[in-house]
C-alpha cells in the first residue's frame, strides 16, 4: 500500500490543528493537575453535571465524525451529491451537540455558576466553552464545504478542502473524546 | 500532495483563527468586567480616591514606581504601600518629607509640595489600590 | 483506489464506528454508577486513549501518512494522558 | 527606486534615526541614574528621562513604520502614492507634535504641563507609555488616520498583495487600538485592564502583523524567491500570532485586580507565544539559504536574518522565560520585565525598522541597489556591536532581576527594596557599560551613511 508523506488536507490547517491541540493538551493536564490539589472540591461539583447530556454528546460527535469520513470516502469517488450530504448530516450532529450543550449551559448559568465561581467550574467552563465555540467553527468550516460540494466544487481528483475541513472535524471529536470521560466521568 | 500547504489555506486561518480568537478573548473579557464589581474595590472610590488617582497621573509617578507590578523599576511598589508604610499617615508623612534638592549620591523622590488635602488625597488613593483583590500579589510586603 | 472497490462485508471506518460506541457506553455506565476509584479512572482514560488512536488513524486517516506527520496525535494522546493518569495516581496517595 | 513618491520616505527614515539617537543618549541618562541615584536631579528626575526614552522609542518606531510604508506600497502596488504632499505635511506636523511634547516633558514639570494642556478636560495622561499629553494624542490620531487614508487608497487602487494588505490590517489595528488610550476610568482596575489593549495588542498583535510584512517585502526583493512562498508563510506566521497573542493579553491580568481564571488562559496561550517567533527564525533563514541571487546588499539581509533571530531571542525565549502565572508571581515588575522588553524592543521594531532603512536608504539616496562595500562592512560592524550590546544588558537585567526576586521577593527575611537595589547595583553598572557599547555601535550605523558615498556601489557577486 503506497503510503503519504502528508496528512489528508491542507498542511496549513495541520498547523493549526496542532497549535489547538497544544492548547488542549496544556488544559487537561492542568485540570489533572489542580484537581490533585482540590480532589473534594472536584468530585463534588463533578456530580452536579449532567453525565446523560455528554453521553449524548460524544456519541453525537462520534457519529458526526463518522458521517465526515463517509463524505470523504464519497468524494473520493467522485460522489458529489453523497458527499454533500453526508456533510449535512454530519453538521446536523453538530447543531446537536450544541443545542444539549447550550441546555447545559443554561442549566449552570442559572444556578449561578460563573468562571469565577470555584477551580473546578472554572476548569469545566473554560474547557467546555472552548471546545463548544471550536464545534460552532467547525460547522462553519464543514458548511462551507458542503455548499462548495453542493455546487460540484470538488472532484475525485481535487478534494483537498473536503479533506481540510474533515480533518479540523475530526479533532474537534477527538478533543472531546478526551474532555468527557476526564470532566464528567474519571474521579 | 506536490504542494505541503497553500496560500489560501494559510490566508483562510489567518482571518478565521483571528476572528476565532478575537471573539474568545472578547467573551473572557465581557466576563472579567462583569464579575469586577468583586473584586476591584470600587465600593470605595470615594471623592479623595478620584482625586489622588489624578494627582498620581498629573505627577506621572509610575515613571519611576510601580503600581500592582506594572510601572517602572525604579522605584518601590506602591499596590502595598498602605500596607508597609503603616497606613496613611505614614504615606503622607513620607511624601512630605522628602528633601528639595534630593539626597547627595542617592535616588530621592521629588519634593511635590503637595497641600495637606492632596496629600490625603493620594494616600487614600494608595488605601484604595491596596484593598484590589490582587490574588495575593506582591508575595510579601516589601513589593 | 483497489481496496475501496473490493466489496467487504463491513468498512474499517464503520467498524471502528462501532467500536467507539461500544467504549462511550461503558465509559457513560461507569460514570453513571458516580463509583469512580482509581481503576475505573485509569481504566476510562485508556479506553478514551485508544477512542483517540482509532479517530487519528482511520477517521483522519494517519494510518496511512509516514514520516513525521504520523506522530503528532499519537504523542498528542501519548503525552497529556501519562500526565493526567500521573496525577490520578497521586491523588490516590501515590 | 521604481516610483519617485517612494522618495517621501526619506525624510521619515532620518527622522527615525535621529529620534533613536535621543532615544540611547535618555536610556544612558537613566542607566546612570540607577546607580547614581542623584545625578541630573532635581532638573531630569528619573520619571522624566524615563519618559523621553520609551515616547521617543515609540514616535521613532511609528516614524519608521510609515516611512517603510511610504517606501514598500508604491512598489507593491505598481503605482504612485495617493498623495505625497499629504505625507510630507504629515511628517513635518507629526515632528513638530513630537518635538514639542518631548520638550514639554524636558522643560515643565509634568504637571505643570498636564494643566497647560488642559489634561482635566479628558484626563489620559501619566499612565505608562501613554504619557503624551491629549493634544498629542489626538495629534497622532489625525496623523495616523491620514497616513491610513494615504496608504490604504494606494493599497486599494492599485495591485493589491498580501504584503500591503498584511501591513494594511497592522497600521489599521494599530490606529484602532490607541483609541482605547482615551479610556481612562476612575477605577484603578478597569483603567489598567484597557490599558493593556493598547500597549499589548500593540506589541504582541497588530504590530507584529507590520514587522511581518516589512520582513516578507525585504526577503521578497533580497532573496529572489518566489513571492508565492513567501506570503503563505507570512500569512500562516502572523495567523500564529495573534491566534496566540490576542487572548495571551492574559498575561497581564494575573495581578491587577482581574479574575484569577486568567493565570490559566493566560499562562496557556502565551506559553506558545514564541511558536509565531520561531516560525519566522525558520522562515527567514530558508528562504535566505533557497536564494536565487546574491544581493549586493548584505547588510540588509542580515538585518533581516538579525531580526528573525533576535525577536525570537527576546519576545519569544525571554518573555517564555517570565510568563507563566507561578513565575511571574514572583518577577512580575522586576528587572526581568525590563530584561524582557529591552531585547523585545530591539529584535522585534527596532531591528525591523533598521532592515527596511538597510534595504531602503541606498537607493533613496540614488543608489541602483546598494552601497558601497566600505560603507557595508561599517554598518555590519554597528549591527553587531548593538546586537552583542543589547544581549549583554538583556543579561545584565537578567542577572539583576533574578538577584531582586530571589532578595526581596522570596526565602524567610525579604528585604526592602532599596537595600536589595544597592546589593545589585554591580549589574546596573555592567548594564551602563553595554549601554556605552551600544551608543558605540549607533555612532558607527550613522557614520556608515557618510563614508565610502564616493566608492561605486557593491555588486552583485554571482
Amino acid at each position: 500500500m503506497q503510503k503519504n508523506k502528508y496528512p489528508p488536507g491542507d498542511l496549513a490547517i495541520w498547523i493549526f490543528i496542532l497549535a489547538e491541540l497544544l492548547v488542549f493538551a496544556a488544559f487537561f493536564s492542568a485540570y489533572a493537575f489542580t484537581r490533585l490539589k482540590n480532589v473534594e472540591l472536584f468530585n463534588h461539583y463533578q456530580l452536579t453535571l449532567d453525565r446523560n447530556a455528554a453521553l449524548l454528546n460524544t456519541l453525537a460527535l462520534i457519529t458526526s465524525s463518522y458521517f465526515v469520513v463517509r463524505a470523504v470516502a464519497d468524494i473520493r469517488e467522485d460522489d458529489s451529491k453523497g458527499c454533500k450530504r453526508w456533510l449535512w448530516a454530519a453538521i446536523a450532529m453538530g447543531a446537536f451537540f450544541v443545542l444539549i450543550k447550550g441546555g447545559e449551559y443554561a442549566h449552570h448559568f442559572g444556578a449561578g455558576v460563573t468562571l469565577s465561581s470555584n477551580a473546578f467550574y472554572m476548569f469545566y467552563l473554560s474547557l467546555t466553552f472552548f471546545h463548544f465555540m471550536h464545534v460552532i467553527l467547525g460547522m462553519v468550516i464543514l458548511a462551507a464545504v458542503a455548499l462548495k460540494a453542493g455546487r460540484g466544487g470538488y472532484s475525485a481528483d481535487e478534494h483537498t478542502g473536503v479533506e481540510t475541513g474533515a480533518s479540523y472535524w475530526h479533532m474537534v471529536d477527538l478533543v472531546w473524546l478526551i474532555l468527557f470521560p476526564l470532566v464528567y466521568v474519571m474521579r | 500532495m506536490s504542494q505541503a500547504f497553500t496560500k489560501a489555506m494559510a490566508r483562510n486561518i489567518f482571518y478565521g483563527g483571528t476572528v476565532f480568537f478575537f471573539l474568545l478573548f472578547l467573551a473572557l473579557s465581557l466576563d472579567t468586567v462583569s464579575v469586577l464589581p468583586e473584586r476591584d474595590n470600587r465600593a470605595n472610590l470615594t471623592e479623595a480616591v478620584v482625586q489622588g488617582k489624578k494627582l498620581w497621573e498629573n505627577n506621572n509617578c509610575i515613571g519611576c514606581h510601580t503600581l500592582l507590578g506594572e510601572g517602572a523599576y525604579f522605584a518601590p511598589e506602591l499596590g502595598n504601600a498602605f500596607t508597609r508604610l503603616g497606613g496613611k499617615d505614614g504615606i503622607m508623612a513620607f511624601i512630605k518629607s522628602r528633601p528639595v534638592d534630593g539626597i547627595p549620591g542617592r535616588r530621592s523622590m521629588p519634593q511635590f509640595n503637595f497641600t495637606d488635602e492632596q496629600l490625603n488625597a493620594l494616600a487614600e488613593f494608595l488605601k484604595y489600590s491596596s484593598e484590589i483583590n490582587s490574588a495575593n500579589w506582591p508575595p510579601n510586603v516589601q513589593g | 483506489m483497489e481496496q475501496i472497490q473490493r466489496k467487504r462485508w463491513i468498512r474499517p471506518c464503520t467498524l471502528v464506528y462501532l467500536v467507539m460506541i461500544a467504549l462511550t457506553l461503558i465509559t457513560w455506565w461507569i460514570g453513571s454508577t458516580a463509583k469512580g476509584g482509581l481503576e475505573l479512572s485509569l481504566m476510562v482514560l485508556l479506553f478514551a486513549l485508544v477512542k483517540g488512536q482509532m479517530v487519528g488513524d482511520w477517521f483522519m486517516g494517519l494510518h496511512f501518512v509516514q514520516g513525521i506527520w504520523r506522530w503528532p496525535i499519537l504523542i498528542w494522546l501519548f503525552v497529556p494522558g501519562t500526565l493526567i493518569a500521573t496525577a490520578f495516581v497521586l491523588s490516590y496517595g501515590g | 527606486m521604481q516610483y519617485s513618491s517612494q522618495a517621501v520616505a526619506k525624510p521619515y527614515f532620518i527622522a527615525a534615526i535621529g529620534l533613536f539617537a535621543g532615544q540611547i543618549l535618555f536610556g544612558l541618562i537613566l542607566g546612570l541614574q540607577y546607580v547614581l541615584g542623584d545625578f541630573l536631579f532635581p532638573e531630569i528626575p528619573f520619571n522624566v528621562a524615563r519618559m523621553v526614552h520609551t515616547n521617543l522609542l515609540i514616535v521613532w518606531l511609528l516614524f519608521g513604520f510609515m516611512g517603510a510604508a511610504y517606501y514598500l506600497v508604491p512598489e507593491e502596488s505598481e503605482r504612485e502614492l495617493e498623495s505625497p504632499m499629504l505625507a510630507l505635511a504629515m511628517f513635518w506636523i507629526f515632528l513638530v507634535a513630537g518635538a514639542l511634547t518631548v520638550l514639554g516633558y524636558l522643560l515643565v514639570p509634568y504637571a505643570g504641563l498636564a494643566q497647560l494642556t488642559g489634561n482635566d478636560l479628558l484626563p489620559t495622561m501619566g499612565r505608562e507609555f501613554l504619557e503624551q499629553p491629549t493634544i498629542t494624542k489626538l495629534g497622532i490620531v489625525v496623523v495616523a488616520l491620514s497616513f491610513l487614508y494615504n496608504i490604504g487608497m494606494t493599497i486599494l487602487k492599485g495591485r493589491k498583495t498580501v504584503v500591503t494588505l498584511v501591513l494594511l490590517i497592522g497600521l489599521t489595528g494599530l490606529a484602532v487600538f490607541f483609541l482605547f488610550s482615551f479610556y481612562n476610568p476612575d477605577n484603578l482596575v478597569l483603567d489598567k485592564f484597557f490599558w493593556w489593549w493598547v500597549v499589548h495588542l500593540w506589541v504582541e498583535g497588530v504590530w507584529e502583523l507590520i514587522l511581518g510584512s516589512i520582513l516578507a517585502f525585504v526577503l521578497i526583493k533580497t532573496t529572489g524567491v518566489d513571492r508565492e512562498v513567501i506570503e503563505k508563510w507570512l500569512y500562516i506566521i502572523i495567523a500564529m500570532t495573534l491566534i496566540t497573542g490576542i487572548v495571551g493579553t492574559g498575561h497581564h491580568y494575573y495581578w491587577i485586580g482581574t479574575p484569577e481564571y486568567w493565570q490559566w488562559w493566560g499562562s496557556v496561550f502565551s506559553a506558545m507565544e514564541p511558536i509565531p517567533f520561531f516560525m519566522m527564525t525558520v522562515f527567514a533563514f530558508n528562504m535566505v539559504n533557497k536564494r536565487r541571487r546574491e544581493h549586493p546588499n548584505k547588510a540588509a539581509v542580515l538585518w533581516a536574518l538579525g531580526t528573525a533571530t533576535m525577536a525570537f531571542l527576546g519576545a519569544g525565549v525571554w518573555g517564555f522565560l517570565h510568563t507563566l502565572s507561578p513565575v511571574n508571581y514572583y518577577t512580575h515588575g522586576s528587572q526581568i520585565t525590563a530584561a524582557h522588553g529591552h531585547m523585545a524592543f530591539y529584535g522585534a521594531y527596532v531591528m525591523i525598522v533598521l532592515t527596511i532603512i538597510s534595504y531602503a536608504m541606498p537607493m533613496l539616496r540614488g543608489r541602483t541597489a546598494a552601497n558601497s562595500n566600505k560603507s557595508q562592512v561599517l554598518e555590519m560592524w554597528s549591527f553587531w556591536l548593538m546586537t552583542i550590546a543589547i544581549v549583554f544588558i538583556t543579561l545584565f537585567l537578567t542577572a539583576a532581576g533574578i538577584l531582586q526576586v530571589y532578595l526581596q521577593r522570596m526565602g524567610e527575611n525579604p528585604l526592602p527594596f532599596m537595600v536589595v537595589q544597592d546589593k545589585v547595583a554591580l549589574f546596573y553598572w555592567l548594564r551602563e557599560i553595554a549601554g556605552l557599547v551600544f551608543l558605540i555601535g549607533l555612532l558607527t550605523y550613522i557614520a556608515s551613511f557618510f563614508v565610502g558615498n564616493d566608492e561605486p556601489e557593491a555588486k552583485e557577486s554571482a
